[in-house]
């Protein structure tokens, strides 16, 4: 099982050289990793449609408690099977869609590690490994939708569906992480086995939220649907493979595993039906308004989503049966539509219904296709899509009023879809032949293999309702709500039902719909004229208003102006000085209190001799020279008084070798000030704004007060010397120097002098770097 | 030549600043000495040999008696109250008579250390020092006490 | 005669200890060598790349030994600690130099693209080797003013490498940079010498126990100020606008050695002067370290969405993993500080990685604005790979190796959330972070590979010529594919770096094996 | 700074400058002064004669390059460090060996050849600034 | 005596501070200077100050006769001004090459590297 | 009994250093043209540094610290006029001319002689 | 009085003498008015320092602070130096840019 997530990950690795090797067959040869992983799902269904589980568990990450582990029940097998089996398809029809396409084999890789990523998701136990590949999913659509990379369009649906899934996509890991901290394990399978440890949390809202705002954007519910349409900018193949069995069906998918976790209650029904249901509506009549055959049938994949999603809110027996039906109903029917109308466009060379018409004579197969797949989304006996509609129909009939209006909305948007039905299968084929800008013909066989395939599929299960009964809706309802459903689907008519008159409703509401769809359609398109703008434009006015958003605080933050770069951190050092002794009570030792006696036993002049006082004043006066100094060789000479003023002030308190080297380094900086300067003509004056004196004044003396007062109450402590005696005890007899500050140097901490030595050297290339390339720079410049 | 001898002086100036005249510190020391030498070996030129001793210590003595003065001089003008009257700032033209690079030098940096004197610049062809002088009462008098002076001293050393 | 005191350490140091000291020694000498032999043609190359390799082998023994026996730390000149200098390591510092010498040795390959025609003479290769001891240096020590110094070696060499060609752009930033980045390590003194006046020690285990009884309000105040200084040196909000201004201004070689070492020396310090050494104080300072925290995972990423100057775009992402490393500084315990700490580990190799490729891209459309870009997907697939994996390596998209620090942190953060607004906040932050940086990503890739040309051009015909890789080129790529390959195969199989990760986190949290190890015992008070 | 009186005074300052900057490094060790400050007196004697001579003839008469100096510094002080691998002992443990000549002892400590190494890392370093700041001719850097 | 020391310190910070604050590199470099001085005499201070005893052992002795300055400080700053010096050094030449490129010395002038008016973000895809 | 005499004498030197010394900063500050300021600055203060230096010889009564001390006296008695010449040299030319008072400036004369002829 | 009194009474009138100097000698560098006046009065500096440091000698008895006081007065000769070459380029510049304004 893991190989059937892992398999196709490494056909797309090894896809450069099969598509280098088989060139125009590649499509052919490499159809055969889903049919094989289809094939071997099929070999390991038996205990799993006995109402089992299957499960491999590899360990991943011990360290951190995680396993890649795989498990497949009713619902991910069907999930599954399903993503294999139309993966198989769409592999061998992109090999034709795209022939002699430069980037085909990048494309094909691209689909093979989509594909892998979906099975990777409906296969994983770990809900993190599901998260991870939910990702890969967004990463991989993102490569796909983008593929005609030249048309801004396909780079923005592309960008847009990114974007959106990928929201969802940080909601499902939080979410993810939330539900392990709650119940302490990663584990899908065990977290089934918990019960109600996440519905009975006082944090359930927020993980409900998490998880239905990932299911949503993935799963395009009203009102983040707008992505999906966009991405109808991708090459066919990639249209019908996402937005029929897999990628959109991910959100469906999280939804029906997490119901025995997080469903069952009244804010999770009343959510997920009212965005089902406005999705629905929306979505159908979206596909209404379009003419464009894959805008369409994306429009109508909303609907279908909407639908879903409802139904999986309703929660009930019948209404998880529906699902499941619609699902696999869904799945043939719309990657066979794609497929129809990515074959049309390759054929006639458009896509717009109304210019496209009487193509059955040209494209008999195809029409063969595309009817089997309309009349199973019209719902008709015999196919598939009949038995979805009748399930769900069952679901709502005899409920209360409130369920009573959720059925009047599923009847009017099944409607809807059947007249779009219709549409898509009429107008076409069937309508007055028009000139296309293509002479159309027949479809190659790799692209007709999939309608017709798949059209066979959904009548042939149509046919067969207690298969569907007991190897689909069976162990899928078993994976969901734990328990087996009884089957109850049957062929045979019956009158007295409900059920056949509300599909009977249904039809012919559809064919209505049919008929009118050029009024609908000029209506659907006044209306949302004049609303003026969509969550699609919306869309666009928030990413453009977050980039203008981002340049307004990225310039104003690196706006290039050092001095306020500075200003920022002396703020900041300013802060840092201040608030931890004010919070602390760090400045009480200022403050006389009764043991410290009053402020007149503090104030006695210290107890410095007249030269030391002298020292001190040369340095304030040399500052203070630096300070008033008109030019800068003024202050650069001034800058030798507090020099030496510093330098004496260390010989005076015992540190001859400081005063010895800052006397040195003191006069060698202006030695080489001096050099530099000599070389430089500058204005003279400091020009400085007064109210920029005043604040940049007030924050250095704020700075420096802040320097003298920390330090001050780091004083009022007593020193630990202990490393002082050491080295006092041990210079001479055992570090053989009597100049306890150069063994310090050499000897106790010579290894920072050794790193210190390196900084001197450092300096002297970087100084070289920096002057080496004057001569070249100056003859090149202007 | 005179390179060894600077080694040597370097040398003792090694163990005097040291402490310490044992024979392998004055050898370090005149290693010193030489390794300073090596870099500079392109700079020194031919000095002359500085032979007579009793005439370099009686220029020493009259240098260090004429500093004595000067300085006193020049403490006691700063001192007197009417300074900008007792002042007679002039810049002089002094004719040199020693040529040598060495004597010009010593000439020069003995008369700047001297009362009320100042070497300021030497011409470009050497004929002329151009000395600053605080007090100039007469132009003879300066230039004739300098050649008599220092100058005839620093020629006895030289020759 | 009276008693002299103990002073020396009475055991025999085995050599097999010396690979702690021997990666900064190395570099350094390595750096001086080169330095001498400089005039030579080929050597500078041929001698970096043995010191390094030579370093690595170190490395690689030290990382296994510390896996297997804790702590290692030596005390230079055999005085007893903590009156002599200690370099010790621990998990996160060993793994930390290592990481930082591959990607050196990367760059150093790499960088032979800007050196056509370029002898050693102005030292670039001693440069390189400086700065990798300082980054050696800072990540080995157990010194808390020994640290200084690393910095400062690591400051310089940095200076030389990024005025190396002395471009008018290049002086500008230089200048900037300078300024920001000497104040920072000023600022850093200055909390030094408060530290040893009010502890009177400096050996990072000697403070870790006798802080506590220091005095508070002195003792936040410092740790206020190191959390300023090295804040700076990490280039966190709001104190990191000498990164924009400079990266992107030397050589695509040496922003992405900047990008993987420098910053990340900053978050290391934090990480180990706040979390590991004053702890108490970082209790203190943690609602500030959020706020920071937030603020630079949410800003940053707005500069990458708003700049068309590829590498300054890039710039803002290594920024914004600065924000994640504070965040995991904001939550102390095991899972956060292993998040952090494997952030720095994959920022060092990520974005090391994506400066090469963005050099790589300059050098093969000939500009470095994303207006004037476009084409590179049709024209190279390999470079589209490389770019498309780093950025989703960067915007943290599983399984690349950015994924897996975002999961603890995020871990860190919902299981502090019950406990008060940091945990919540810190989350929020993160998510918005990985959004937009998402979103700035895309736009960079869209830009500059799916269009087909420079903005405005039409979007049919041909794609723009590009300039044809050089043989140097080539090599450059290679070892940027190797590093990349490096940054996948961690994202895929990350179960020993996390195991590290955590032990490590395990050993800044209870610092007690790193106490023992440096040979001050823990005193019962 | 072409005048005689200074051309002709520089070598005896400088040359006086080099001893004591050489006297100031050794015995750094008991009194005041270092290898650092022995450097920088050191490299301040040949500012001094670039000053009064030019840089090409300082050049000259330094033959080696001023970096490589610094280099060789480094790698002295470095390998004084190093030697303690060999008695058994940490990076820089100091080693002390007496020569008797006789009438003095001498003592040779790798602090010692640690010092001599900063004194070399300083001299050339600055000398080579020094020397980069008043050259014009960029093939000399 | 410690805390006039202290307080000095707090003179040169500020001073250092202001002149960074000058917009002109080269009184920044003065002020970088000021202020690295300021951080010397606060480790100095932060050592606890004696007067006039060097901690320099007397020859003979094993030990100081009696107290001596703290020398642990003394080793600190010296690296630190030599360090102090080494970048200053740098900055200064540094200042030199900008002023000759880029002809300012003033740092609100100096913006190749984040230009003044950079044009907006294209609002595309 | 010398020991004292020498330390007395130190003492009394070390006074007269610093007096020389102090009056030459005062000269420096009274003195009116920068020409005449050199004067002062150049001999009072040689003089008062070489007698500081003298004074610590004597008092020392180190042969050692003598020879350096001398050797200091030296170099300071060789490095001050040489530094005098340069700074009036390059002022001069440079165009700080003498003050007002100053009676006399043949090098004035010299280059408007050259400049004439 | 005893002589070690003497020694001591005279190096703290030094000290104080020479602080004196050293206030003094400020006057001029920044009061000026030239540029040459201001470096005269910075060499002076030197000297002066180079005293306090040889009058700390004695006061300490650390007779070894005389080679502070030597190295101060090498250093302080190659500052004037530097700054004399400073005057000399600078002046000539400003001379040149004079003339062109005459005429
Ligand atoms: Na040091
Ligand atoms: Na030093």
């Amino acid at each position: 099982m893991a190989l059937a997530a892992l398999a196709p990950f490494l056909a797309a690795l090894l896809t450069p050289f099969i598509h280098s090797l088989a060139g125009r067959y590649s499509g052919w040869v490499l159809a055969t990793v889903p049919a094989g992983i289809f094939l071997l799902l099929l070999g390991v269904s038996e205990p799993v449609i006995a109402g089992g589980t299957i499960a491999a568990s590899f360990g991943w990450v011990p360290s951190y408690g995680l396993t890649l582990s795989f498990f497949a029940d009713g619902l991910s097998l069907i999930f599954a099977l399903t993503i294999a089996g139309v993966g198989t398809l769409i592999i061998l029809y992109s090999g034709a869609y795209l022939k002699g396409h430069r980037h085909k084999g990048r494309f094909l890789a691209y689909m093979l590690s989509f594909m892998g990523s979906m099975l990777g998701l409906v296969l994983a136990d770990n809900m993190l490994a599901l998260f991870m590949f939910w990702e890969a999913t967004s990463v991989t659509s993102f490569l796909l939708i983008g593929f005609y990379h030249n048309r801004q369009a396909a780079r923005r649906g592309a960008i847009q569906a990114l974007v959106i899934t990928n929201i969802g996509g940080m909601c499902l890991l939080v979410g993810v992480i939330l539900a392990q901290h709650l119940s302490g394990t990663w584990l899908l399978s065990e977290l089934r086995g918990l019960g109600g440890v996440l519905k009975d949390h006082a944090l359930y809202g927020l993980v409900l939220a998490l998880f239905l705002g990932a299911a949503f954007t993935k799963s395009a519910q009203f009102p983040l649907h707008f992505w999906l349409p966009n991405a109808m900018e991708a090459p066919t193949p990639v249209s019908a493979f996402l937005h029929s069995a897999t990628m959109v069906q991910a959100g469906v998918y999280l939804l029906a595993r997490m119901t025995p976790v997080l469903g069952g209650t009244a804010v999770w029904t009343g959510v997920l039906v009212a965005f089902g249901g406005v999705t629905l509506i929306w979505g159908a009549l979206g596909a209404l308004r379009e003419t464009d055959l894959k805008q369409i049938l994306a429009q109508t994949t909303i609907a279908s989503l909407g639908l879903l999603v409802l139904l999986i809110g309703l929660g009930s027996e019948a209404a998880i049966a529906a699902m499941l039906v619609y699902f696999v109903a869904h799945a043939c029917y719309k990657a066979g539509l794609f497929m129809v109308a990515g074959a049309v466009d390759h054929e006639a060379g458009t896509r717009d219904i109304t210019a496209l018409g009487g193509l059955a004579d040209k494209m008999p197969v195809t029409f063969i296709g595309a009817a089997l797949a309309a009349l199973s989304m019209v719902g008709l006996p015999l196919t598939v899509g009949y038995f979805a509609k009748e399930e769900m129909y069952l679901a709502l009939v005899g409920g209360d009023w409130l369920m009573l209006f959720v059925l009047a909305v599923l009847v009017v948007g099944n409607a809807l879809l059947a007249g779009v039905a219709l549409i898509v299968m009429i107008r076409p084929f069937l309508g007055d032949a028009l000139p296309t800008p293509k002479n159309a013909h027949e479809a190659p066989v790799a692209m007709l293999a999939g309608p017709i395939l798949l059209g066979g599929v959904g009548v042939v299960a149509g046919l067969l309702p207690d298969w569907l009964s007991a190897d689909v809706l069976a162990p899928g309802a078993m994976a969901i709500l734990g328990h087996a459903v009884e089957p109850h689907l049957k062929l045979a008519l019956d009158l007295a039902s409900p059920l056949i008159w509300l599909s009977a409703l249904t039809w012919l509401l559809g064919i209505v719909v049919f008929r009118q769809a050029q009024a609908i359609r000029t209506v659907l398109r006044r209306l949302s004229a004049g609303i003026g703008w969509n969550a699609d434009t919306a869309f666009d006015a928030v990413m453009f208003g977050l980039i203008r958003f981002a340049a307004t605080v990225t310039r104003a933050l690196h706006h290039g102006k050092l001095e306020f770069y500075l200003l920022a951190v002396f703020a900041a050092l300013a802060v840092a000085l201040f608030w931890p002794m004010l919070a602390l009570g760090g400045l009480d030792w200022i403050v006389p209190t009764a043991e410290l006696g009053d402020w007149s036993k503090r104030l006695v002049l210290p107890d410095l001799r007249p030269y030391e006082w002298g020292v001190v004043l040369l340095a304030v006066l040399g500052l203070l020279a630096v300070l008033i100094a008109q030019s800068r060789l003024i202050a650069i000479l001034s800058l030798g008084i507090q020099g030496t003023a510093l330098a004496l002030i260390f010989l005076l308190f015992g540190a001859p070798d400081l005063a010895f080297t800052q006397l040195m380094v003191e006069v060698l900086s202006v030695v080489i000030l001096t050099i530099v300067m000599t070389n430089l003509r500058l204005d003279a004056r400091d020009h400085r704004p007064f109210e920029d004196w005043a604040r940049d004044g007030t924050l250095a003396v704020v700075c420096g007060a802040g320097v003298s007062l920390l330090l001050m109450l780091v004083l009022t402590g007593t020193l630990d010397t202990r490393l002082s005696d050491f080295f006092t005890a041990t210079s001479v007899p055992i570090a053989h120097g009597a100049n306890i500050v150069n063994v310090i140097l050499v000897d106790y901490r010579g290894f920072d002098t050794l790193g210190e030595i390196s900084v001197v050297m450092g300096a002297g290339i970087a100084i070289l770097a920096l002057l080496r390339r004057r001569k070249k720079t100056e003859e090149t410049g202007p | 030549m005179s390179g060894a001898f600077l080694v040597v002086i370097l040398a003792l100036g090694w163990a005097g600043i040291t402490g310490n005249f044992s024979g392998l510190n004055l050898l370090f020391g005149g290693l010193v000495g030489g390794g300073a030498l090596l870099i500079l070996r392109y700079s020194i030129r031919q000095q002359g040999a500085l032979g007579r001793a009793g005439k370099v210590l009686s220029l020493i003595a009259l240098f260090l008696y004429e500093l004595m003065v000067s300085a006193i001089n020049v403490a006691l003008i700063v001192l007197r109250p009417d300074l900008k009257s007792a002042l007679k700032p002039a810049i002089v033209a002094v004719p040199l008579t020693v040529k040598s690079d060495a004597e010009i030098t010593l000439l020069a940096n003995m008369i700047t250390l001297t009362p009320g004197t100042l070497s300021v610049d030497v011409a470009e062809d050497r004929s002329v020092l151009y000395v600053h002088a605080l007090t100039m009462e007469s132009d003879t008098a300066l230039i004739a006490g300098i050649a008599n002076g220092f100058e005839a001293r620093i020629k006895e050393v030289f020759q | 005669m009276t008693q002299l005191p103990q002073a020396m350490i009475e055991t025999a140091t085995s050599a097999a200890d010396w690979v702690l000291v021997l990666p900064v020694v190395l570099a350094l000498m390595g750096s001086a060598a080169l330095l001498v032999v400089r005039r030579s043609n080929r050597l500078p190359l041929l001698g970096a790349v043995l010191v390094i390799v030579a370093i690595i082998a170190c490395e690689i023994s030290l990382l296994l030994r510390i896996v297997s026996e804790g702590p290692l730390s030596m005390t230079m000149g055999k005085w007893l600690p903590p009156f002599g200098i200690s370099l010790t390591a621990d998990l996160f510092g060993a793994g930390f130099a290592l990481a930082a010498a591959v990607v050196t040795l990367v760059v150093v390959l790499y960088a032979e693209i800007d050196r056509e025609g370029n002898d050693g003479k102005d030292g670039f290769h001693s440069m390189v080797l400086l700065l990798l001891a300082g980054v050696t240096g800072s990540f080995l020590t157990g010194d808390l003013f020994n640290l200084y110094v690393w910095f400062e070696v690591m400051l310089i060499a940095s200076f030389g490498l990024i005025v190396s060609g002395s471009s008018p752009l290049q002086l500008d930033g230089a200048v900037k940079y300078g300024f920001l980045n000497f104040l920072a390590t000023t600022l850093f003194l200055l909390a030094l010498g408060l530290t040893y006046g009010l502890l009177g020690t400096l050996n990072m285990a000697d403070i870790m126990l006798v802080a506590p009884d220091a005095n508070r309000a002195a003792m936040t105040g410092i740790a206020a100020l190191l959390l300023l200084a090295f804040g700076m040196k990490a280039a966190a909000f709001p104190v990191n606008a000498w990164l924009p201004a400079s990266y992107h201004t030397p050589t695509p070689a040496v922003s992405a050695l900047f990008a993987g070492l420098l910053t990340k020396v900053g978050a290391y310090a934090l990480l180990r002067a706040l979390v590991a050494v004053l702890p108490d104080s970082r209790e203190m300072l943690e609602p500030v370290l959020a706020v920071l925290a937030v603020a630079t995972l949410v800003i940053a990423p707005l500069g990458a969405i708003a700049e068309t100057h590829l590498r300054r775009a890039v710039g803002f992402f290594v920024i914004g993993g600065i924000g994640a490393i504070l965040a995991g500084l904001s939550l102390p315990d095991v899972i956060g500080i292993a998040g952090a700490g494997i952030y720095i580990f994959h920022a060092i190799l990520a974005m090391t990685a994506l400066y090469m490729v963005v050099g790589l891209i300059e050098v093969r459309t000939g500009a470095s604005d994303t207006r004037q870009m476009g084409g590179l997907y049709a024209a190279s697939a390999p470079l589209s790979i490389l770019f498309f994996l780093l950025i989703l390596a960067v915007a943290g998209v599983p399984p690349f190796l950015g994924f897996w620090p975002k999961l603890l942190l995020l871990e860190a953060g919902v299981a502090d959330a019950e406990l008060g607004w940091v945990g919540s906040a810190l989350v929020v932050a993160l998510v918005i972070n990985a959004i937009l940086t998402l979103i700035a990503g895309t736009r960079l890739w869209s830009h500059v590979f799916w269009r087909n040309g420079p903005e405005g051009q039409p979007a049919s015909g041909e794609p723009m010529p590009l300039v044809a890789p050089t043989p140097r080129v080539r090599l450059a790529f290679g070892a940027v594919s190797a590093l990349v390959l490096g940054v996948v195969l961690i994202g895929l199989w990350p179960n020993p770096l996390i195991e590290v990760g955590q032990r490590a986190a395990a050993d800044i949290v209870d610092p007690g094996r790193y106490v023992e190890a440096v040979g001050l015992a823990e005193v019962e008070p | 700074m072409n005048t005689v009186i200074f051309r002709t005074a520089a070598p005896l300052i400088v040359a006086t400058m080099l001893v004591f900057s050489v006297y100031v490094c050794l015995r750094g060790h008991n009194e005041p002064g270092g290898g650092f400050i022995g450097g920088l007196i050191a490299a301040a004697s040949i500012a001094v004669f670039g000053m009064a001579s030019g840089v090409p003839a300082v050049r000259r008469a330094l033959k080696v390059d001023p970096l490589a100096i610094a280099g060789f510094g480094v790698l002295l002080a470095g390998f004084s460090g190093l030697l303690s691998l060999f008695i058994e002992a940490p990076f820089m443990t100091s080693i002390w060996l007496y020569l008797d000549l006789g009438e003095t002892v001498v003592p040779f400590s790798t602090p010692m050849f640690f010092d001599i190494g900063v004194y070399f890392v300083v001299f050339g370093t600055l000398s080579a600034i020094a020397l980069a700041l008043e050259s014009d001719r960029e093939e000399d850097l | 005596m410690d805390y006039i020391l202290a307080a000095l310190v707090g003179v040169f910070v500020s001073l250092g501070i202001y002149l960074l604050l000058s917009r002109s590199v080269i009184r920044m470099l003065i002020g970088m200077t000021i202020l690295g001085n300021g951080v010397n005499l606060l480790i100095f201070t932060a050592g606890r100050v004696t007067r006039e005893v060097a901690p320099i052992v007397p020859g003979g002795l094993d030990v100081p006769a009696g107290p001596i300055a703290n020398p642990l400080p003394q080793a600190l700053i010296l690296t630190a001004i030599v360090i102090g010096f080494s970048m200053f050094s740098f900055l200064l030449v540094l200042a030199f090459r900008a002023y000759k490129s880029l002809d300012a010395d003033n740092t609100d002038t100096m913006r190749l590297a984040e230009p003044e008016n950079a044009p907006q973000p294209p609002l595309s895809y | 009994m010398i020991g004292d005499i020498a330390l007395c004498l130190g003492g009394g030197l070390l006074i007269l250093g610093a007096i020389f010394t102090l009056l030459a900063a005062v000269g420096v500050v009274r003195l009116p043209d920068l020409y005449t300021r050199m004067h002062a600055a150049s001999k009072a203060g040689a003089v008062g540094g070489g007698l500081v230096l003298i004074a610590v010889a004597v008092i020392s009564m180190d042969a050692a610290v003598a020879l350096r001390a001398i050797i200091g006296v030296i170099f300071v008695l060789l490095t001050t006029p040489v530094a005098a010449h340069l700074l009036a040299r390059a002022s001069y030319i440079a165009g700080y001319h003498a003050g007002e008072s100053t009676v006399r400036d043949d090098i004035k004369t010299r280059l408007e002689q050259n400049s004439g002829s | 009085m005893t002589v070690a009194a003497f020694v001591d009474l005279s190096s703290l009138i030094a000290l104080i003498l020479l602080g004196l100097a050293l206030l003094v000698s400020i006057v001029r560098i920044v009061i000026g008015p030239t540029l040459p006046d201001r470096v005269l009065a910075l060499d002076l500096m030197t000297v002066v320092a180079m005293g306090f440091i040889g009058a700390v000698a004695v006061r300490t008895g650390r007779m070894l602070y005389l080679d502070i006081a030597i190295a101060l007065a090498l250093l302080g000769f190659l500052a004037t130096v530097a700054l004399a070459r400073y005057i000399l380029r600078r002046g000539l510049k400003t001379d040149a840019a004079a003339m062109e304004a005459q005429s």
